[in-house]
């Protein structure tokens, strides 16, 4: 057992990405297909929390691709790492958690949700599950780019999954060419990085930047950097391909386009602190992740009110949430060189990972809730909807859990991860910690409208037939409901056990840079 | 001026050939041409990374080339790595172009033009 | 175990919480068994009640009414803010060129200033 | 493009060089670690000889030739016979290259200095080549048949992970 521990990184990788080929063969026999997937997915699963359980017992753990042994990261006579390496520490891995958990709620919820072509939407979803983890796994800038292509590549087939319309194919395109620009300035800033230290490990770059202090090349790459993983996280005012691939997507599709833009944010997040932390250069970076987070907090709130198709008003809620995340980081980073702001930033970023987990769940619930009442009803349009809660009991208890959850009100587990935000961003700069409250209240607005238009009101004629959805959905939203719900109860426990080792996995560059090289 | 921009030539044309895809996809509707703009923006950080890796005077690095350890004068290799880079960034543009000429044929067919502000449905 | 570190500014504990929620729970249920019992049950004055008549399929607030007179006081903000979301790939692009060039300049002035 | 596809002579020509364009692109595969080249170049050499069937005869006798389900399948296979050749390095670690230096089939050790190498080295590298020839091959002549059906009906897959 303790032998195969070591391979666990690469097994979560390897297990979905052998999966997502294999399934195109078991095309003729749909029920092998799924159970065989499902697998996959629970398989990944169990690596991805032994994983993160293991992170945070005995510290990172190193993967050394095609090395004799896997934890040999420096080859005899080597000074850098010349293999392609994974690199997990208690960031990573909590990333990897999340990633592979909502993948598997969102498998388990697509058996019913999707009636055809099962091999393929399969092999495009355990594809995804690879590039996220792979995205948060690895420890190699330049598998960082190839890993995040393959999660681009294989989203756009998923939102792209309804062909017989023109819409989900229009978002496919957007997403497409957004991703593709995105990639080709990471690839850019890739170059740059190794043509100015030499090396493309992570570690190494980062033991560079310590040594060495930053070059004039580096300013151009992290500006590429910073401003490609904004975009595919969807931050304002670069957000304005997620309401449309968001709300195209099928739904199970979209709870994990979710947790790609929040492995986009890792990726930021892991080149600003882990690799430029040290610089004074950073500070900069930090007020522009704060505009961006901003930005995000009020374009989103705003325009969330006006929306009209169900899944488009849950996107932009969703980028306000981001703004959250932004900002919290975003103080981090500038409080990284601040001694007297130093607890406050380390608080707010403990609200920020904290709130990464939360976004994801209830950002799936009410997406997957919305995909229960388009599965039943057949339009996202909330002007049509009406009465649905007499018919879908369960789907509109799940949707108000994660509207109060998105809102940020107690008992949620948002509330307690935006409370850790205002009051240390409060420390910071007022004005930031009032916007996110107004913009945090200003949600609770679509959230009831959506909740009134669709489940509340009289009942209406052509849906006097709908039925509550199959058990296995039903599950899957209350799996999330439940995780919200707990994850608010016993706040402490959460940010003790697994997000404050993040923080610090986050903060200690030198750590990092010792415990890979 | 003239002399550093000829030394740097190839980053300077890279550069050029960014901007120039830049154009295509900041001011063309067509979903061909936009694709087209990708392709060559693609083009441009693979000459950047080949650039990269280039040194004057080198040799191919192929692993019986390499001069043996310790030999005085023995010539530099170019530098493998970028190169490596170039390769899988060749694949993954090939994989984009494919699909997005595949989702402009099906736009195509759906709305029955390529011009993506009368194509264009989603938006607000 | 249960409550948040704080640091003084605010706190959170949840079983507080659900305490204060219990209590409220039962002032309200108190003050409902106030009441009188035999009051209207099975009439009108027990179904939900709005603008005069009963809300039917035909007759009902769809989602566009909701928070009417809100959107009436932001329209100019509204307008604005829809037309920047033409849904134009082309402006998306735009958006991403724009913030990389202020974040260039900026980078590069700050560390021009700092030096 | 009419039904038929071009003249007799293109027909004819186009069915001559076939052979020599697809054995081209297998000695590009074949030799992927000894000389410029590898899966991904040949299997792009091989899907060309599609590229000019297409051209040259029309759809519906390729079409007729080689089945989409066909194409399908030879590239899931070619991708599992990469990764299961990743996953057998597993006795060391993942993607390792067992079979180098270790004798026998593709196990020889390269002598160092100037010489032209063997192609009975290089270990597992020339199997990822071939597992990747094949899926790269299938998967961009898939693509090219689909964007050349996309007129008549379904028609999208991503081709060429890498």
């Amino acid at each position: 057992m303790i032998e195969l521990v070591q391979h666990f990184p690469a097994l979560a990788i390897g297990v979905p990405l052998a999966f997502a080929f294999l399934l195109p063969l078991l095309k003729k026999w749909r029920n092998s297909a799924v159970i065989a997937a499902l697998a996959a997915l629970a398989v990944t699963e169990f690596l991805a929390l032994f994983i993160l359980q293991d992170v945070l017992q005995n510290g990172i753990r190193i993967y050394s691709m095609g090395a004799v042994v896997p934890g040999l990261a420096t080859p005899e006579q080597m000074a850098v790492p010349v293999r392609i390496l994974l690199s997990i520490d208690a960031f990573s891995a909590f990333m990897g958690a999340v990633a592979a958990t909502i993948a598997l709620l969102a498998g388990i919820y697509s058996i019913h949700f999707i009636r055809e072509s099962h091999s393929k939407y399969f092999s495009l979803l355990l594809l995804m599950l690879a590039g996220a983890l792979g995205l948060v796994f690895t420890g190699d800038m330049f598998n960082m780019f190839v890993f995040f292509e393959v999660l681009s590549i294989s989203s756009i087939g998923l939102i792209a999954f309804w062909l017989h319309r023109a819409e989900p194919v229009e978002a496919g395109f957007k997403y497409l060419a957004i991703s593709a620009v995105a990639s080709i300035f990471v690839l850019f800033a890739v170059g740059l990085l190794y043509g100015q230290h030499g090396v493309l490990n992570i570690a190494g770059l980062s033991r560079s930047t310590l040594l060495y202090g930053f070059a004039f090349t580096d300013i151009i790459a992290l500006a590429l950097l910073v401003c490609a993983f904004s975009m595919k996280a969807g931050a304002a005012p670069m957000h304005y391909w997620v309401p449309d691939a968001y709300g195209e997507a099928p739904a199970a599709v979209t709870a994990m386009l979710a947790v790609a833009s929040l492995a986009s944010l890792y990726a930021l997040f892991r080149i600003a602190f882990t690799v430029f932390g040290a610089t004074p250069l950073i500070e900069l970076v930090a007020f522009a992740v704060i505009i961006f987070g901003v930005l995000s907090l009020f374009l989103g709130a705003t325009m969330s009110l006006v929306q009209k198709d169900l899944k488009r008003l849950i996107a932009y809620a969703g980028i306000s949430q981001t703004g959250f995340i932004l900002v919290a980081l975003g103080v981090g980073l500038a409080a990284i060189h601040n001694t007297p702001l130093q607890p406050f930033g380390a608080m707010a970023m403990e609200g920020g990972v904290f709130h990464v987990i939360n976004h994801a769940f209830y950002e799936a619930l009410l997406f997957l809730c919305a995909g229960a009442v388009f599965l039943r009803t057949g339009t996202k349009d909330l002007n049509e909807l009406g009465g649905l809660a007499r018919r879908m009991p369960f789907t509109a208890f799940f949707f108000l859990i994660g509207g109060i959850a998105i809102a940020g009100l107690p008992p949620s587990s948002a509330f307690a991860s935006k409370i850790l935000i205002y009051e240390s961003v409060y420390f910071f700069n007022p004005l930031i910690a009032v916007i996110a409250l107004v913009s945090s209240v200003l949600v609770v607005v679509p959230m009831v409208k959506a909740f009134c238009a669709i489940f509340l009101g009289p009942e209406i004629g052509k849906f006097k037939k709908v039925r509550e959805v199959p058990g296995a959905m039903l599950f899957t939203m209350l799996v999330l409901s439940a995780l919200v719900i707990i994850f608010g109860l016993f706040p402490g426990a959460i940010v003790e056990t697994i997000v404050s080792p993040a923080v610090n996995a986050l903060l200690s560059q030198s750590a990092y840079v010792g415990g890979v090289l | 001026m003239i002399a550093v921009l000829s030394q740097n030539l190839p980053f300077v044309v890279s550069a050029l050939l960014l901007l120039i895809g830049m154009y295509a996809l900041l001011f063309k509707s067509n979903l061909i041409k936009m694709a087209i703009g990708l392709s060559v923006m693609g083009s441009a950080v693979n000459l950047f990374l080949i650039a990269l890796g280039y040194r004057q005077d080198s040799i191919a690095p192929i692993f019986t080339n390499a001069p043996l350890v310790g030999a005085v004068n023995a010539a530099e290799m170019a530098m493998p790595v970028p190169q490596a880079l170039t390769l899988t960034s060749i694949v993954i543009s090939l994989a984009v172009t494919a699909l997005m000429l595949s989702l402009a044929v099906l736009t195509f067919r759906h709305t029955g033009t390529l011009d993506a502000e009368k194509a264009g449905r989603l938006k607000g | 175990m249960l409550g948040l570190d704080s640091i003084g500014a605010a706190a959170w504990n949840p079983a507080v919480m659900a305490l204060a929620f219990l209590v409220l729970l039962l002032l309200v249920l108190a003050l409902r068994a106030f009441g009188r019992g035999d009051f209207a049950k099975d009439k009108l004055k027990t179904q939900p009640f709005l603008s005069g008549n009963a809300p039917t399929e035909k007759n009902r607030v769809r989602a566009d009414n909701f928070f009417w007179g809100f959107f009436e006081a932001l329209r100019p903000y509204y307008r604005r803010a829809s037309n920047v979301h033409s849904g134009l790939l082309n402006d998306y692009i735009f958006w991403f060129a724009f913030c990389l060039a202020l974040l260039l300049i900026a980078l590069y002035a700050g560390v021009s200033l700092w030096a | 493009m009419t039904e038929e596809g071009l003249s007799k002579i293109v027909r004819t020509v186009a069915l001559l060089l076939t052979a020599p364009i697809t054995v081209l692109g297998l000695y590009i595969i074949a030799h992927g670690h000894l000389t410029p080249g590898g899966g991904f170049q040949g299997g792009t050499v091989i899907a060309t000889a599609i590229a000019l069937m297409l051209v040259a005869f029309g759809s519906k006798r390729v079409k007729k030739a080689v089945g989409k389900e066909v194409l399908s399948a030879t590239e899931s296979l070619g991708l599992i016979a990469f990764i299961a050749i990743a996953f057998l390095g597993m006795g060391s670690t993942f993607f390792s290259n067992f079979l180098a230096n270790a004798g026998g089939l593709l196990g020889m050790s390269i002598p160092s200095g100037a010489n032209p190498g063997t192609i009975n080295s290089a270990g597992t590298i020339p199997l990822m080549n071939f597992a990747v020839g094949i899926e790269v091959a299938s998967a961009l002549s898939l693509v090219l048949l689909l964007i050349y059906f996309s007129g008549e009906k379904e028609g999208k897959k991503g081709g060429g992970k890498k």
